[in-house]
């Protein structure tokens, strides 16, 4: 086991811990493996999401997400997330408020009623970008014991880590754009699986800004618009770095189904699961076999 | 009705680029706080950091310094040169207890009006933060300007020093 | 020089500008302010103080009031100076005891909100300008010899015709290009808006012209390396790049490209054809030399072999830097193409079928590299739709703010050149307005929808290949429809912006002429002085200065090469008097101004053991003030800014002496 | 009976409307130049009525009402890709959010929004976790409850406080009282 030299909280938010705690548990395993320690941020919440939570009030939404970010600067340490949702209410509000000087203000007022302060000492990482930027591609690609194959990989990038792209400012830029970015493409592809150009891959999956609870057709049949455009180029499974990307993919799949009577059977994987086969850890220990679709025919071409 | 503080500051500025800007901020009837009262020179290189002593030993509340910008000088490089003059000069006006908020230089280009009103009204805003003014009376102060921009071109480390207190080594002046 | 008599009848007059002033600033209270000034014996003021009556007032007062110094209240000295100075100096005075106080566009035009604040900050103007007239001196203004020849750097559309003005009048004329050809981009267009006549059919006469004309001395394959000097005096350093073949001994018979073993893509044709390590860019090119790209030569030396007797090629040729003393210079620089790739959503670059608009160009023309044959670059098929994406990079704040000015023109045309060249195949036109402006440009369009292409208006979001039919399928908006729109496109056309030529930002920095926020170069003026720029004798033409279409390019051409004229003609040019002067008693010879003047005008010498003394020379300096500024024993006087003058300014800011 | 008047008057528009949804992060909105690049890149808007640019003029006319009680502005999935590619830099996906906070603030949310928020006030959490979950966590060597306001209840105290004093379940309380009267 290398040692860890990087550190950071582990925010969790809710669909990863409280529906798929197989992204909880292989983010943290990978990380460990690539010299990336993630400690408990206990008492953490909802992130709150961006678009459901944001939508109805952007103070309430800013003031929750502060008090998240608290509780990290209160352990002196980074924050990484695994989830793009939760990406954006952390690093926006973050940015945000160290950039404004009275929207802090505004913000702390109502921090304090939780006896919290923000500072804006800490920044706000996703875990994809800080494996790409601060690990690397090499040691990714050395951490690999079981090659994936030539396995075909349909990416979703999800859209929160990315845009908007004017208020983003990743290290190595030009591999996070917002139109044909690669910086997931290469860490795929560094597991020696194949990442599977498709139409219209930077879509949305459908699942934001509150359309799933609100509108669920709609949200349902932009993600089956996804899924036929990946499995037009004959995907062997999905991979996201979104647990709410991974929901709408892998539940909904079964509400596609029963909806509108199309079905695909794709495997759905966070990038974490995809590197935890990588690196050689079992699918049970990964928690695949709790997803709605089944990964065995994936499995099978790997090995 | 309580009369706001309303500063009296002297902008020096070049006259090819801010000059020029500043006309077109005119021209394009751009409305921007009337604290600022300009005089025109060539180049910025043509600002000798007396002038800066003179203002605030008279009372100037602020100094704004202005001219092309880097790598544009009508004159080649006499804004550099401006640029480490006023650097310098920053340091001795601090010495004196003028606060350097209130010498600022800043680049302005003969197409940027609209910046120039923009550096007026954030100079007027600091400078009302900062309020009035602590010089009360003339003192002499340009003399002493006047040594660091000699030197500023020759040794800058040699000034840093003598601004921080030393004395200073300068090139001989004769009395008139 | 000093104690002369200080002016201590001052006569301050006061412009109304219409009621540009006078609207905001009470004229009588700001006249009867100036009255109580120190030295101001007379005051007046006038609707118009520019025009002949204002003017009239000045003179009269002058000898009427016997005054000995005149400040004029009004716009900014940048505008009139020299029109007062000339009406102070008709009415007997030396033309610098003249002082402007700009109360337009320093005080009524920018704080119209607010007149009191402006009335009091005018009278703080006028007063520091008394306090400055009231020290100021006579100058002479001093005369220098004119070199009686121009330098026009690029031999575009723009340069030609500037050069071709400047010539016919018998002046010398020195045109640089950097390319191997003259022509620029005009030379890779096909037809011209709105007459449809052909590009090449107009410009080739002109270029030949060039060629021949005695007075003009083409230098291509060759860049500016340094500027040296000033108005009427300018030493241009040019590097005459190797070119492999010696142009004399060349005679374009073509033997050396057809033994060639080395091919690459033709940049002239945008990529689209092959070209030869030894080349010309295009069969019409002037001169009809060859040139060696040496970054792709391989030296095999059949070339050599193959010209044999002819003998000009030397595969050793070195660069060359010649020195060219010219009286004015013309910037004709150019325009490149915005980098649409970085306009990701679009695919340039990645999708084979999405071309840009000067790339269509080359493949409609007759002489490009398909023999006019429009052809999707993925299968050499024939297009049987194609779309246009108009402000491809313009009026975008990602990429270029402004109107490139040429694009709707151009796309309509190529929407005509295809349904004439081939009926059946329609251009959709994707657009946000259509900018027809010019004369007969408006009825252009209603000629080309007239003809059935089909305008949709809506900007393009993003574009999709198809990966097996490589065909475009093109997101947009109908916005008159208020519906999402797609078109499965054969091909797609994107009109790229115009942006300055790369190279320009660091001729700028050699001519020292400013740009603006554009990045396009800086004119003087922009209404009255498009040509010139804040540096005397130096021209702009054609699109350095901002996008243009050909007959405002040829229009500015021509008015630079009048302007560039005038001090040739004169022979002679007037120097500002205000150069640097060394007071011998007080210098020391320390030598810290010559090492700062740029010009390197000032100069030290030896007066006896170990004492030295600067001097300038005063038809070097400019009287930038970097010397004065830094001079320890405050021995260097800047003429017209000295010490004094400005610090009465800043005295009579802050300790206001009259105004009872 | 006369015919419904047809015509659209200007007068209705309500210009600090607009100034109050680009105080509320919609920046730029009159600079808007209707080229539909957001239209046309709207996934959503591909599959129903979502029209962004159309909500960016009613925005950019003032047309309050209409807006505020527009099905439409709940569509969105907030993407951000008509945001990204605006060539004026304005933000309609932060519009459409300014527009959702007004409506909210008049009571005309959907309910699943609030709904949302009484998760959060309950548990910290706007997805729960659930007994099959806890199992599942178990299983892969996790705790029972992950370590947030699930495994450390002491911190809700905090999250209510938050959530009361922004006046967001005041909102809740009045939505669900007049969805009682109905």
């Amino acid at each position: 086991m290398s040692e860890a030299k990087l550190k950071s909280s582990l925010f969790l938010g809710c669909i990863a811990p409280n529906r798929y705690p197989g992204i909880e548990v292989s983010t943290i395993k990978t990380a460990k493996n690539l010299g990336v320690e993630l400690v408990d941020l206990k008492g953490a919440g909802c992130c709150p999401a961006p678009g459901a939570f944001g939508s109805m009030d952007l103070l309430t939404w800013e003031a929750l997400a502060a008090r998240n970010i608290c509780l990290s600067e209160q352990m002196g340490l980074d924050c990484t997330v695994v989830c793009n949702g939760c990406y954006k209410s952390l690093y926006d509000v973050n940015e945000k408020l160290k950039a404004n000087p009275v929207e802090m203000e505004k913000v702390n007022g109502i921090l304090k009623l939780a006896d919290m302060q923000y500072k804006g000492s800490i920044e706000v990482r996703h875990v994809a970008e800080q494996l790409y930027n601060d690990v690397g591609i090499k040691k990714i690609r050395d951490s690999v014991v079981q090659p994936l194959n030539g396995i075909k990989v349909g990416i979703h990038y999800g859209c929160h880590l990315l845009k908007p792209g004017r208020e983003r400012h990743f290290t190595n830029a030009e591999a996070f754009g917002t139109e044909i970015p690669r910086f997931l493409d290469e860490m795929v592809e560094a597991l020696g699986a194949r990442s599977m150009d498709y139409k219209d891959k930077m879509m949305c999956c459908g699942a934001g800004g509150g359309v799933r609870g609100y509108k669920k057709d709609f949200a349902l049949d932009m993600t089956n618009e996804k899924l036929k455009n990946m499995q037009a180029v004959g995907v062997d499974c999905i991979v996201d770095v979104c647990p709410f990307c991974h929901l709408q993919f892998d539940l909904g799949q079964m509400e596609i189904a029963e909806k509108f009577g199309d079905k695909y059977n794709i495997p759905v994987l966070h990038y974490g699961q995809l590197l935890g086969l990588a690196q050689g850890m079992s699918p049970d220990e990964l928690g695949l076999e709790a997803h709605q679709i089944k990964v065995d025919s994936l499995l099978d071409k790997i090995v | 009705m309580a009369d706001e503080f309303e500063p009296k500051i002297l902008g020096i500025l070049c006259n090819w680029c801010t000059y020029a800007g500043s006309d077109l901020a005119g021209t394009s009837r751009i409305q921007y706080p009337p604290n600022v009262r300009v005089i025109r020179v060539m180049c910025t290189g043509r600002i000798d950091p007396a002038f800066v002593m003179e203002a605030f030993s008279l009372g100037a509340d602020a100094v704004l310094i202005s001219g092309c910008h880097i790598g544009d000088c009508h004159y080649i490089a006499g804004n550099y040169k401006a640029r480490r003059r006023i650097a310098l000069t920053r340091k001795v006006i601090e010495q004196f207890g003028i606060d350097p908020r209130r010498l600022k230089m800043t680049f302005v280009s003969a197409s940027e009006g609209a910046l120039w009103a923009e550096v007026v009204k954030d100079m007027v805003n600091t400078i009302k933060k900062l309020g009035p003014t602590p010089v009360q009376k003339k003192v002499d102060l340009h003399a002493a300007g006047g040594h660091a921009a000699a030197g500023a071109d020759e040794d800058l480390a040699e000034i840093a020093k003598a601004s921080a207190g030393k004395k200073l080594e300068a090139a001989p002046v004769q009395k008139k | 020089m000093a104690n002369e008599k200080k002016p201590n009848r001052v006569g301050v007059f006061i412009c109304h500008c219409g009621t540009n002033i006078a609207g905001v600033i009470p004229i009588d209270q700001l006249r009867e302010y100036a009255m109580t000034l120190p030295n101001v014996v007379h005051a007046d003021n006038y609707t118009y103080m520019c025009s002949t009556p204002g003017q009239e007032k000045i003179k009269t007062a002058i000898k009427e009031h016997n005054l000995d110094a005149v400040v004029v209240a009004a716009c900014s000295p940048r505008l009139h100076e020299p029109t007062f100075r000339k009406a102070s100096a008709a009415g007997g005075l030396n033309p610098f005891i003249f002082e402007m106080a700009n109360i337009r566009e320093q005080s009524s035009w920018i704080h119209m909100k607010e007149p009191e604040r402006a009335t009091e900050k005018a009278k703080d103007i006028v007063r520091m300008s008394v306090a400055r007239a009231s020290l100021l001196e006579p100058l002479d203004t001093k005369y220098i010899p004119v070199e009686k020849a121009i330098m026009v750097i690029g031999a575009g559309v723009a340069g030609i015709q500037a050069a071709l003005e400047i010539a016919d009048s018998g002046i010398t004329t020195y045109l640089i290009e950097k390319d191997p050809s003259i022509g620029g981009n005009m030379s890779r267009l096909d037809k011209t808006f709105p007459t449809l006549d052909c590009s090449q059919c107009i410009l080739t006469p002109k270029m030949v012209d060039v060629d021949r004309h005695p007075n003009i001395k083409t230098l291509t394959y060759t860049e500016v390396d340094k500027v040296d000097g000033y108005i009427g005096n300018f030493t241009v350093t040019v590097r005459r790049k190797a070119r492999g073949v010696k142009e004399a001994e060349c005679n374009g018979c073509g033997d050396c490209a057809a033994v060639c073993p080395v091919t690459k893509g033709n940049e002239f044709d945008l990529g689209l054809g092959p070209r030869k390590a030894i080349y010309v860019p295009f069969p019409q090119a002037v001169p009809l030399k060859y040139t060696i790209d040496f970054d792709s030569c391989i030296k095999c030396d059949l070339c050599v072999k193959k010209c044999g007797d002819k003998n000009a090629i030397d595969l050793n040729m070195k660069d060359e830097l010649v020195e060219i003393k010219v009286g004015t210079i013309i910037v004709a620089t150019g325009f490149d193409l915005y980098e649409i790739e970085k306009k990701e959503e679009w695919g340039y670059g990645r999708y084979d079928n999405v071309i840009t608009g000067l790339q269509f160009e080359r493949l409609i023309n007759a002489s490009g590299p398909t023999g006019g044959k429009l052809i999707r670059p993925s299968d050499g098929q024939k297009p049987h739709n194609v779309a246009f994406v108009l402000c491809a990079g313009s009026r975008d704040q990602d990429a270029n703010p402004y109107c490139s000015r040429v694009c709707c023109m151009y796309s309509l045309k190529h929407a005509h050149q295809i349904m004439e060249k081939m009926p059946g195949t329609i251009p959709y036109l994707f657009y946000m307005d259509i900018r027809a402006f010019g004369k007969a440009y408006e009825e252009f369009y209603y000629r080309i929808q007239d003809e059935g292409a089909k305008f949709v208006r809506g900007r393009v979001s993003y574009i999709e290949e198809d990966p097996v039919t490589k065909n475009c399928i093109v997101h947009a908006e109908d916005t008159l429809l208020g519906t999402p729109v797609t078109l499965d496109a054969d091909m797609v056309v994107l009109a790229s912006a115009i942006v300055p030529k790369e190279t320009t930002e660091l001729l700028r920095n050699k001519l020292t002429i400013s740009r603006s926020p554009d990045k396009f170069l800086l004119e003087a003026h922009p209404k009255l002085n498009p040509f010139s720029t804040s540096t005397d004798a130096i021209f702009l033409a054609g699109c350095c200065q901002g996008p243009k279409d050909i007959p405002d390019t040829v229009a500015q051409a021509a008015g630079a090469a009048a302007a560039a004229q005038v001090p040739i003609n004169q022979g002679k040019v007037a120097l500002e008097p205000i150069a640097a002067k060394v007071n011998d008693d007080l210098c020391s010879g320390c030598g810290v101004c010559g090492s700062l003047c740029p010009y390197k005008a000032i100069t030290l010498s030896e007066i006896g053991e170990g004492h030295r003394r600067a001097s300038v020379n005063d038809a070097m300096c400019k009287g930038c003030g970097t010397c004065g500024a830094a001079c320890p024993a405050k021995a260097i006087t800047m003429q017209h800014f000295k010490n004094e003058q400005i610090r009465a300014q800043i005295a009579a800011l802050f300790t206001p002496v009259g105004g009872a | 009976m006369a015919l419904e008047s047809q015509v659209l008057s200007l007068n209705k528009g309500l210009v600090n409307f607009t100034h109050e949804v680009e105080k509320g992060g919609g920046e730029n909105i009159s600079v808007c130049y209707q080229c539909g690049t957001c239209t046309a890149g709207c996934p959503m808007g591909r599959r129903n009525a979502l029209r962004t640019r159309k909500i960016m003029r009613m925005t950019a006319l003032g047309l309050k009402d209409e807006l505020l009680k527009s099905d439409e502005i709940w569509y969105c999935s907030t993407c951000y890709t008509c945001t990204d590619r605006c060539p004026r830099h304005v933000k309609p996906t932060d519009v459409i959010i300014a527009l959702r906070n007004m409506a909210t603030k008049n009571l005309l949310a959907p309910k699943n929004f609030l709904q949302n928020a009484t998760f959060i006030y309950q548990t910290g959490h706007a997805v729960p976790i659930n007994d099959a979950t806890k199992k599942l966590r178990v299983k892969l060597g996790l705790p029972e409850n992950p370590p947030t306001t699930h495994a450390f209840p002491e911190f809700m105290p905090g999250v209510r406080a938050i959530l009361d004093g922004t006046g967001l379940m005041a909102i809740k309380a009045q939505m669900d009282a007049k969805e009682v009267k109905k």
